[in-house]
């Protein structure tokens, strides 16, 4: 056996290659408006959105309801505050799967509580593990996940697209019964971030539920405070922090795109604007008076 | 809530948490935080986490990672709540009457319907003791109490602190048993504000208050330290000047 | 490996590319490194994750990441080797002899067990055509080249690049069909260095090397580029100096 | 129902808590010596080691060689390099799974094949997405993953642990068989960094495969180029690269501590080192030469 069929295993090194590096050689990506960027979210979309700590596209949000298409069926990855409930309140979202939906430390969210308890909202109550676990089965291309927990709680009860299996590990004659997740795929994913670079590579930081809700979801689109110049990807030192351009699709700029909700360390939550709204979407008619001043612009960021 | 009620209801938590090596304790949460805080500086091997906070963030692995971090056993204590507390240990954060048609919506179940399962001790803390809260049957189970015996639940009740008790959670009867009484209630006062039955401990006493040199802990090093994540709990209750929540 | 020839190569596995949005190229794989960007001068629909570089990594997710990507769909095509394969696309990567006590060691398997079968266009490249690497059944199977109906495989082998011709692989039929063999070989010369049978397309021809204007952009851009993760194969092949591999 | 039993979800806040931040208070940790390092690692323990591109620790591998307790059961997260080949060389592995095992570029490692064709090692042939999926499970407490892929090939039927079971979500009538691979959970996992902080912190960058086995070890145990003053995680640009001390037992320093092999951006690879040894270990009584410089330090980072 010479060196030469010893070595013939080359176009396989590739798999975990020698210096574990992976060069692209990425499409530029030129950014977008808003009302571009929103274009694939459309009637039936399902469109996961991130929880209010970690990065929401409120700029995205005033975009779409500016928009008014309807229709909208969100999940929240695995917990929405603002989001969910100006979309909610708005009109634009028939069906919501969350583990909890929460306008922060003032707790409960009116618009979202009127339109369960009304009945306009389809609600499909999960808890936050199951939601990461179902993001995680599509990124890894399997058809479900399975997870501890859950059996017997009402949440496993009330969702018949969840299955109880046996454990096919368990030792022979013993029982252990187990939930499979079936795999989310959601059709846009929808976050702000920092900052992203002119090849579509966005800073995420820690915040790896966008990392997976990416992975999973047929399209991503983001909303940034800033496009820089140079690749996010150069400086090891910083690159943990990214998400690829291969996972994203469009990028548009917005400053302040957050606002009320905090984003990162660049800016902390309006605490005082989500008390306003709060206390305003008490009412039906006091939600609509600060939604128009949230739309029209006389409700922003100082 | 004042001074003394809070430092009560520290001292009950503290006890609970008592050969925890791991602590997970979430935010608005500063009274299992206060405690958790106390039982660590008594301790140098008991290590805690702290939700809530940017601050030394411990966790780089994004939302799954404290279920995850969880379910490897590495998480020996947590706390829940409940809109409701039934008397199996079922809790309810989902909502009131009938789901799906419920009348009165809360935020939603969380993570409950995984870390009751699995963190050996889960703390139920919920201040207001009332028959609408500690009902007889909870409208929605976020999270059994409970499990039948074939699924894997290494996790689930340790004990309920309320504004008026501590009970502890037999998990073979299925029950709570009332282990103390806060000052100025009694078991009698306890049963009228609760809309389950439960056990009563032969030696049910008054809680106790922390040792001295606890108290003190509490008060100094402590006050400063749960500043960091909750300063105006921290200014109301220690800075000098009692106030009501 | 002489300049021609590489150029030969680098023409078959370009054109096999056509149509494909994201191009996956390991290390050590500088034919199908510069096909591919040769592909993407050409198209700017198409994007190339090259690996084996530190720079410009574009992963971030760990060792996992390629292969939950390709199993999301989002690699059209990727190249795997065999230090055997056989006529029904099967490769070998593990050893020679009867597993587990082979006789002789490869490297392993790498990821080969999933990634065949879940990227669509898997290109075959292996240089050397001998008998003892196109065998008719390979000591042990990494990956096979077809799989049962009921198992969900949308990936598998495309074509096989070899030093002396380009197969097809039919799917249906399980076998490669013979499509063009380079200058200086004929169907025979293939048949007798090859240990498997395979079905011989009715036009074959002699493989078209790249015309004149992909070959300007090769010898310039590209040179260039692919210097950056292969400097001396760049260099050798063309620095001016043509150089045996 | 007033505020309070709106709010009375309060210590359910902390499951996805507020500005989803988690403060640590954390165990000082000392560092330790490499000899201490080293110490969980005994006869019998399922090892967890990296590939050579991700940090590999050579330092704790020559302190293994010459400690000399051996029976180890190797796992490659998810291939290795020359670190399996020395421990496999010295005789100091029993076992080993892994994808591959090969000298970077120079292509097959010849101790590794040697005591496999001699039978003197166990070898478990897998495949990387596996090696990724079986850890993935122990880091999500599920006693095992589904994948793709596997099915037909010799890799799964020599695999009698893992188990072929149909899809539960596959539509009626239909067959889709997918292998489930059992959880795997090693005993100890180890690899060389660049720093870590006072607090066990230690910095992996973009290697989350490290993660995923400090996950899914029981022990952790690292070393590194340097420990450094103050909190790896308070830079939120630097944070994301860095796995918390939860998960690491125990470090040492150790200078050069990946050499022959590269770390990060500090070095790279010693090509010629590794090219010696390649001619070296061709034969048993040149490998014996190699090791025992290295042992000595003869051969050690220029």
């Amino acid at each position: 056996m010479d060196a030469r069929i010893k070595s013939g295993h080359d176009s396989l090194l590739v798999l975990m290659g020698g210096r574990g590096g992976t060069s692209a050689y990425d499409l530029a990506m030129k950014p977008v408006s808003l009302d571009d960027l929103i274009a694939p979210i459309q009637h039936g979309t399902l469109l996961a959105i991130p929880p209010d700590y970690s990065g929401v596209s409120m700029a995205a949000t005033r975009a779409l309801i500016r928009r008014g298409v309807g229709g909208l069926r969100l999940v929240a990855v695995p917990t929405s505050g603002l989001q969910a409930e100006l979309l909610i309140g708005a009109g634009l979202a028939d069906e919501l799967e969350a583990a909890a939906v929460l306008l922060g430390e003032l707790g409960p969210a009116p618009r979202f509580a009127a339109a369960v308890t009304s009945g306009r909202l389809r609600m499909k109550d999960t808890t936050c593990p199951a939601l990461h676990a179902a993001l995680q089965a599509t990124e890894k291309g399997v058809p479900f996940m399975p997870l501890r927990g859950l059996i017997g709680s009402d949440v496993q009860k009330n969702r018949p697209d969840w299955k109880i299996a046996e454990n096919p590990f368990a030792p022979e004659g013993t029982r252990d019964p187990i939930v499979f997740l079936p795999a989310m795929q959601p059709d846009v994913a929808l976050f702000h971030a920092t900052k992203a670079d002119r090849d579509g590579n966005v800073w995420i930081g820690r915040r790896r539920e966008l990392v997976t809700a990416a992975h999973a979801a047929k399209q991503t689109i983001v909303t940034v405070e800033e496009i820089v110049d140079g690749s996010l990807l150069a400086d090891e030192a910083t690159a943990a922090g990214v998400l690829p351009s291969i996972y994203v699709s469009a990028v548009a700029e917005a400053k302040q795109g957050a606002w009320p909700l905090g984003l990162q360390d660049l800016y902390t939550v309006d605490d005082a604007e989500i008390a306003r709204y709060a206390e305003a979407a008490r009412t039906e008619a006091g939600f609509r008076d600060w939604l128009a001043q949230f739309m029209d612009g006389r409700r922003a960021a100082a | 809530m004042d001074r003394a009620r809070a430092e009560l209801l520290i001292a009950c938590v503290n006890r609970l948490l008592e050969g925890c090596r791991t602590i997970a304790v979430g935010n608005s949460s500063p009274i299992p935080g206060s405690a958790a805080l106390l039982r660590r500086a008594k301790d140098p091997d008991t290590r805690m986490l702290m939700l809530g906070s940017r601050k030394h963030n411990a966790f780089t692995d994004g939302g799954r990672e404290l279920f995850d971090c969880a379910a490897q056993g590495r998480i020996d204590a947590f706390f829940l709540g409940g809109g409701q507390i039934d008397g199996h240990g079922n809790i309810n954060l989902v909502g009131l009457g009938p789901y799906p048609r419920i009348t009165h919506r809360f935020p939603g179940s969380f993570g409950s319907a995984f870390l009751y399962y699995v963190v050996p001790r889960v703390i139920l803390f919920r201040e207001e003791h009332t028959p609408r809260v500690m009902v007889p049957q909870v409208d929605f189970v976020s999270a059994p109490g409970t499990s039948a015996p074939e699924v894997h639940r290494p996790g689930g009740p340790h004990a309920l602190v309320t504004g008026r008790c501590v009970f502890a959670f037999d998990k073979a009867k299925r029950r709570f048993r009332l282990e103390s009484v806060h000052p100025g209630e009694s078991v009698d006062s306890v049963r009228a504000n609760t809309g389950f039955e439960f056990d009563v401990a032969a030696n049910v006493g008054e809680t106790q208050p922390l040792a001295p040199d606890d108290l003190a802990l509490l008060r100094g090093r402590i006050a400063g330290e749960i500043a960091e994540t909750y300063p105006r709990f921290a200014r109301a209750l220690f800075g000098g000047q009692a106030a009501a929540e």
